[in-house]
């Protein structure tokens, strides 16, 4: 990808419940001149919050998360802000989790064990206004 | 002497109790100690490799980094296979329909029978014990049907009625040997899904002839929590 | 009417093992899935920083490196700990002391209570339906003496002698409560210890006053294997 440093940066909201992935994620897309992560959340409640005060271009949603989950999150989340473009970043591969995601209104579906640039790939790719859920689950869950 | 071989008996099917648990205890503790710790120890040295090279200024640590992050990527996915296996968290996060699904969709790909799902949707919560218990019937039943039946199809299906829910897996293998059809075998598994069944008040029917077996479950209505009509984000499905 | 009395106890017991399985099912999914995938996860963007570090020439990729690195520590220590908590392998490699004295000392560590550890060394070796249970039972007396004595000391001891095999644990806290005394309490853990040594035809005591708690199992001679005198190395130990 290229970067354009005309451009302003894509603000990212960050909700995951885990300190060592949070500060993972963050720290990488921080090497990326492009990628700002401008606040993080540890809940869905928080997420909602953060949103709003925020107005980040793009969310990167964990699932599991104390309280309110980030299934729930991203639905109300896209009920009050339908340009809301959230991208779920979790463990589950299962593509019932995805099709619920995308149910509920996500841009997006990631593995958090994909190669860590498709983070990358995939914001950019829901920040131009597509959707992600590019990825082969894993061979043995297709269909 | 028939009260002796009575006693016997159960003394045998308890144990048997005592051995499954302790089965899988040790299996699942041999995967963590044999399987992921060993992937992780590997790993540690890939990265002391690299931290060495960095700081010698040796070529190769891009190398042996490349190599402690495949190590990870194994742990990681066979953390998660273990996982699964116990307990889906499907069936907690999405409910018994998606975690039958799931569990299904797999069976057919692992064994290359033929699956359908059948399932009318309601929009009634189950219990968690009774999530639970059908999703453990439905799983010993596919085990069967793997091991036992010879089929080529098999049909899941559930669905919510006035009297309750039922759960139906029906296969079209050969059916149950006449032994099997007394319950005299040694086998846990019928007797397991019978007893879970039974202590939710519900019944388990197993019916079978050369044309395959059907196991069916029923769970009572109380089993059944009404959803609220606020509740339409299902942030707690069934 | 007996018969139906021992039939219903089984029922009893299958439920109550359905019960503790599956909370125990849950419980390690869920440290998997959300306490190790994720520190993994962790681990890998440490690593893939570091990468990106070194590729790009940006300083810090010696930090990052050893942050992934001090991450993979503590998720080898956890799986250590989830492993062993279901079945420590010394159980199996060396048998029941080694596994108790283990088992003692991280008890004492963890809580902060005196242990003392007193084994007559026999040269006998346990059944392992034996020596499975009676790991079980202290396990489950340690337990209940952190949750419920109160105590500051306890003694685990085990020998054996000409009419079997004895496992004491003693410790000096207040007792049980009168309703626990009569076995009325809804606990599983002192249950679960006289079904597994009842089944193997031994018995249980558990006697309390205001000075401590004993509980004691002893099995019958017949889960002792004796050991051949060729077998002075102890391949297979107790
Ligand atoms: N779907 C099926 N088709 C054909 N035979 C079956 C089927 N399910 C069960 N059986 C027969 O019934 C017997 C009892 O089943 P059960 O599940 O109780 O025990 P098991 O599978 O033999 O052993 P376990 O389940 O304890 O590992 C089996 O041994 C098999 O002969
Ligand atoms: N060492 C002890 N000292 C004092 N009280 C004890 C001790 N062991 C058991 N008790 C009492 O006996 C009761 C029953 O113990 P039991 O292990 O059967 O159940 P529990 O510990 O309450 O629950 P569970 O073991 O099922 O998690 C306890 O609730 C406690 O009051
Ligand atoms: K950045
Ligand atoms: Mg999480
Ligand atoms: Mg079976
Ligand atoms: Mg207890």
């Amino acid at each position: 990808m290229t970067t354009d440093p005309q451009s302003d940066p894509i603000t990212v909201l960050l909700a995951d419940d885990h300190p060592l992935v949070a500060e993972g994620v963050r720290a990488f897309l921080d090497t990326y001149d492009h990628i700002r992560v401008v606040a993080t959340a540890a809940t869905g409640q928080e997420a909602l919050d953060k949103f709003d005060a925020h107005q980040p271009a793009i969310v990167l949603m964990d699932i599991n998360m104390p309280g309110m989950n980030g299934l729930a999150a991203t639905e109300i989340m896209i009920e009050h802000n339908p340009q809301a473009r959230v991208l779920i970043l979790s463990m589950h591969d299962s593509p019932v989790y995805i099709a619920t995601a995308k149910r509920h209104g996500a841009r997006g579906y990631l593995l958090k064990d994909v190669p860590t640039e498709e983070i990358v790939t995939a914001i950019e790719a829901v920040h131009r206004g597509e959707l992600y859920f590019g990825l082969a689950p894993e061979p043995d869950l297709a269909g | 002497r028939e009260r002796r071989l009575a006693d016997a008996k159960l003394k045998q099917l308890t144990q048997r109790i005592f051995d499954t648990q302790e089965e899988e205890r040790s299996r699942v503790a041999r995967e963590l100690h044999d399987g992921i710790s060993q992937i992780l120890v590997g790993v540690r040295y890939a990265l002391e490799l690299t931290r060495r090279k960095l700081e010698t200024g040796k070529p190769g640590a891009e190398d042996d980094l490349s190599k402690g992050r495949d190590g990870l990527q194994v742990a990681i996915a066979e953390v998660r296979r273990i996982s699964r296996d116990l307990r889906p968290a499907l069936l907690d996060d999405l409910g018994l329909g998606p975690a039958l699904e799931n569990l299904i969709t797999e069976f057919g790909s692992r064994t290359g029978i033929t699956t359908h799902f059948d399932t009318v949707v309601f929009r009634n919560r189950l219990e968690p014990d009774a999530k639970t218990a059908l999703f453990r019937v439905a799983q010993e039943a596919l085990t069967n049907v793997e091991r036992h039946a010879d089929a080529t199809e098999v049909t899941v299906s559930i669905h919510g009625h006035r009297r309750g829910v039922t759960l139906r897996i029906a296969d079209n293998g050969h059916g149950l040997p006449p032994a099997a059809r007394q319950r005299a075998g040694s086998g846990l598994g019928l007797r397991n899904m019978q007893e879970r069944v039974e202590h939710l008040d519900g019944t388990l029917r197993v019916t079978s002839g050369p044309s395959g077996t059907v196991v069916e479950a029923r769970l009572p209505l109380k089993h059944l929590l009404a959803a609220s009509d606020t509740d339409r984000s299902q942030k707690e499905p069934a």
